[in-house]
């Protein structure tokens, strides 16, 4: 059961082991407007990575104390399914949740028009089903289709993706077996893609100044992809919504009231 | 949906049934469609999300290696639990599980554990030493009523597709396995509401609102019963339990068609 | 340690393991009031089962946000003494006491009027001291004249009883090795005597229709005999406090008063 | 009773007490009359229900199998848990043990293990391996005052009556014993309420509620102390101790008779 | 790794093992007001024991319904640094932690004029950095001082010490060598000077009653040596506040005024 | 102090950055004065106490035996915990840890880890049975802003003068030692608050309160980072992050001449 040793070529003629490129990512699909509890939500696959996303609110913050007269707090809990991993997860908070819902709640507040909801919770919540390296990325991606899909009034989407280093090349969007490299750098990183301002940024590994650099051109230019998929998905969205309220003017209209 | 709103609902759905109809238009012994997505999880070794109507589960399976009870040192087990996810409802929060959710996952299990569908003797690597422990942990996801069912059926959807991991050595292989695990049963909760003094089966949320008494009971293909749980602060007659022992199998015959 | 494997007869020429016939239960005993700071309180001993009951309210149900306006509300604890058992049991509360706790709590709301008492609690906690099979139903018992004791009104008491079924045959009230037969079928039961309306249900193992209609009609008849008891019980308790008020009318009147 | 009602009551028991009475007409260094039932649990290995005055408490003992610490690896160990039961009290609630009960617990622990009553090294079963660990467990049944005597009494009488599993192969044979734990000292708790510059022994609730300082202590036959606990917000001169001293051992000299 | 079971001499002639007389205790240093957040506080050195005690309040009592109408509450928490003993600690507080904070925390109720300050909380907090037997008197010692520099008014300080017994010998200040001596006694032990009133008192192990006089006469003068330590440390930063104070005359004078 | 005054001296804050000032005097770019206090406890394998300014913390380092993880059968690990002390600031509590000491230590670990200054492979006492744990827990004792870098400094502290226990049958012999732990890198954290559109680094308290964001970064000797942490709600531009990086190299640089 040793870790292998031997010395894996993680980029060979401009392929990946999994056949991409090296600024290429995987596959990703969105779908929102999934949960009919929820005041919004989202379907997310990416790669191998399965997410849901819901948001309820904005919600009067309970306990009263915890109330800002300022602003709506912005509650995102990330959660990984027992199963959603190789060993199965316990299934109370791991550190490592709670760490990354801390992070990306704090990557969303900043798009969030909160100062219009004092006293209120945003709550966003999102279960991780299977995953491939790429979750907290992934979920803060589906969290801001779901929180469009609840009409929650926003300065810009959030964009993320996670670019990093393994085998000594800069690459996109890393998969398990390439986190894995002995040198391997991650770095999730999400931004508001209409200025490219960086709300979420980490990074694990040892890493120099001039490939930061290359990684964060590269990390932008995914973020830019992303965003075009989120925009896609609304847009569909949106035009099934007002297709849907010509066909019943009189039915059922809180979907598509919700996206407007 | 406010309180107020939700009195109104469920007074209708009271009405309705008294009448014999119900707020989606089905009868009282007619049970929701039922979607069932197998293998949603390339990491569990079995897994299924399930949509009952509006109700919406995810049940995943893993094969975890443990230590047999000192008093059954031939025998695996299985060990189910519940997450009622806050994205599935406005009503529930994170936090240690909750009665309800308690007894979700004890049912579950008892229909599973006491159909014997699985023999738990199968789940034995070394006498003693080191057994299979199934864990299946169930999800709700979207809480339109009758999570009892919809966990029901998406966790025997998951052990019908659940792989037994390859071992060398007493160590897991990962991604390479040995089979599939044997279901000699397949076993199903039905669950049920008495509402008005009648008896209505698979009930939506606003009928579980309304009910005095809910009632689940467990079959199997050949005819046995193999859980019962009562809940709510109603009570029920004979008669009326025969009416759901009825219908139970009924309805479980034709959902077993779909797995 | 493997478990015994060989053929068990659990009925030979009519009499079970511990010489009682299939509709013969445990000898049953219960003492009303036996608790001071308790509003109401039972001892209950069937078989090797000992259970003590205490009722507290209705009081004041807090934090406020759980009280209901309508109605009082039923907060049933049962819990296993940590030596009540063959295996000591870890002390915190396990899933299976939380489950009992709840069915039991939703058997006993059917009797009470909790109508009567808005924003209150009625707590019952029932605690088992020793245990062979049947403690739930044993709880419920003790329970009921707990709030009878109490003096909170009721429609009727709860009575109630195992049922079952152990190496083919349906019996009644089955104990600790019964309960471990391989085909053992387990139906804790419990009723209003009066009407015989169910109230509490569950069942484990493999059972057929007719076995069940079997099962309920002699579980139907134990209940009627915990009835007796119980009554028989009240009537004692009653009565001591009838001669007691007599003997000193201006004396503490408080445990006279409850039961009436 | 409301607040009130205790502070009257209170206020009631201190008065008497400055003229040398107690509420229930004992004298100050009186004993409650008490009352012991031993083996209520067949499951226990040991157990004894304790009524001292009003006050009830149930206590069992376990014999559980264990490992060593690794530092004492000849000696087995005891281990004592409380619960003040919310059926005793309604000022008691579930939840993680309070200061309260884990007081009590370590109180009546101390008193056990530092009177050197049960010798550890008699729990050793393989060196190193495995050794008994004494599981105490006391549970408040009705709180009326002075739970710490009543709990070591109940512990006391256990202990007395505790029989060891018997042993086969290094697991426990059900239903059989080889014979009783040793107790070498017989050591029991004594505890006082200092109210109104006075010193009570046994106090009941209202005298609990009134006192300000509590003074515990345990003697043993042989004219030992073994453990001391001073608590309340009160203090206590070494005159009130010595008379606490001289109290504890010719009560728990009573006590011992009734064992 | 047995228990060393030879027989050890824990004072010969007249020394004990590390050289101390039976009536000396170990050296003691105590400084107050060390850190700004705090509203008191102190470090204090006791042999190898390595306290932090800080103060905050009288504070507003929370959640509303602990708060006492008539007096403050006196919350102590007394915990371990989990590198603070020889086997790491679990950080979760044990048992032992909740008992001795309870037990020190009434001690000190007693000196301070509570009933000043109604509905509010004053929480001590004392941190063991390092340890060698007698922590809990270190920690009541500097927690006294804690509260001293708080500005809180007190009847008197509380000053606290241990004695016991280690070979037959009746000693002070004992070391962790000694309390594990086979016949060890320890005996926390905490007065008000003034009055020699006992605030704190524990015991554990075998003792005679004419050992517990001897063991307290000890104790008694242990404490008083403890008292002129901590008034000597007061007094020091009473001098430098007032000396602050004029150099300063319109500067900061918070920490100044607090002593006084 | 109250909210009002806090807000006030925040805007202060703010207003003195806007002019290039900070509230202590120094520049935006110079860290506070350091004082380290190593092996504060006799105890502890490894141990600092660090002064950030008015900041205070303390460290310490247990070698704690362990299994290793399945997967890595030849190496030991870390394991980082952090307590916000409530002796170090009017809002912390004691209880579970909460998300902001869950960062702390998860950031201070990265720090460590990722820098591969340990060699986890020089943990391993037995392959595949027996390897080292080092515990390292983090205190808060007064927060006066950036307990980032002060636990960072106090770890790299610690860690450079922690005793490897000597080990006897592969058990640990009290007070005996063999050797230092090895460090092959001397990575350190360096944190800066964005306010009001300018960067400062080091920031105490009533910057962090008046902050957008949050950037966290470590570095080592030899040119390398290691660990980014973005906090807080606001955003950065390439180009603020570009000046963190300079300024952290830069004052690390500092910081490890007075290790």
């Amino acid at each position: 059961m040793a870790k292998k040793e031997e010395k894996i070529e993680y980029v060979k003629n401009g392929k990946r082991l999994d056949g991409r490129k090296v600024d290429e990512s995987r596959s990703l699909k969105i779908e929102a407007g999934i949960l009919n509890r929820a005041d919004g939500s989202a379907y997310l696959e990416w790669g191998q990575n399965k997410v849901i996303a819901a948001v309820y609110g904005p919600r009067e913050a309970l306990p009263k104390h915890i109330q800002n007269p300022y602003k709506a707090l912005v509650n995102y809990q990330y959660r990984m399914a027992t199963f959603s991993v190789p060993d199965r997860k316990n299934p109370r908070p791991a550190r490592r949740e709670i760490e990354i819902s801390k992070v990306c709640g704090e990557a969303l507040e900043k798009v969030i028009f909160v100062e219009k909801f004092p006293n209120t919770t945003i709550d966003i919540f999102v279960e991780i089903l299977d995953s491939n390296a790429g979750t907290r990325v992934a979920g803060l991606t589906a969290a801001s289709i779901a929180l469009a899909d609840a009409g929650i009034p926003m300065r810009d989407l959030v964009a993320a993706i996670g670019v990093g280093k393994a085998g000594g090349e800069i690459i996109l969007d890393l998969n398990k077996e390439e986190e894995d490299a002995p040198d391997a750098v991650d770095i999730p990183l999400a931004i508001m893609p209409r200025t490219e301002e960086i709300v979420l940024l980490q990074m694990d590994g040892l890493l120099t100044k001039e490939e930061w650099k290359k990684a964060l051109k590269l990390g932008l230019k995914g973020c830019r992809q992303v965003y075009e998929i989120q925009r896609a998905t609304l847009r569909k969205q949106y035009e099934a919504a007002e297709k849907e309220a010509k066909v019943g003017e009189k039915g059922e209209r809180e979907k598509g009231e919700k996206v407007k | 949906m406010d309180n107020v709103t939700w009195d109104l609902k469920a007074d209708k759905a009271v009405k309705l049934i008294k009448e014999g109809k119900r707020v989606d238009d089905r009868a009282l012994d007619q049970y929701r469609a039922i979607e069932i997505k197998k293998n949603i999880s390339e990491n569990a070794e079995g897994s299924a999300l399930v949509k009952l109507g509006g109700t919406e589960v995810v049940v995943g399976v893993k094969m975890v290696l443990g230590e047999p009870y000192p008093d059954m040192p031939n025998e695996g087990t299985i060990s189910v639990g519940a997450e009622l996810l806050p994205l599935a409802s406005p009503v529930f929060e994170f936090g240690p599980p909750r009665p309800e959710s308690i007894e979700l996952a004890r049912v579950v299990d008892r229909a599973v554990r006491e159909s014997k569908a699985l023999d738990f003797k199968d789940l034995c690597i070394e006498e003693g030493e080191k057994v299979w422990i199934v864990f299946i942990d169930l999800y709700a996801l979207n809480d339109d009523g009758n999570l009892f069912d919809a966990c029901s059926i998406a966790t025997l959807s998951s052990l019908l597709e659940t792989r037994i991991p390859k071992l060398e050595d007493g160590e897991i292989i990962k991604d390479e396995y040995s089979g599939k695990l044997k279901l000699s049963r397949k076993p199903l909760l039905c669950t049920f509401s008495k509402i008005a003094g009648k008896i209505v089966v698979d009930p939506v949320l606003i009928e579980e609102k309304a009910h005095d008494a809910r009632f689940s009971l467990a079959t199997t293909e050949d005819n046995y019963m193999c859980a019962f749980q009562k809940g709510g602060s109603g009570s029920l007659t004979e008669s009326e339990i025969d009416q759901c022992i009825d219908t139970a199998f009924k309805c479980a015959k034709q959902i077993r068609k779909q797995l």
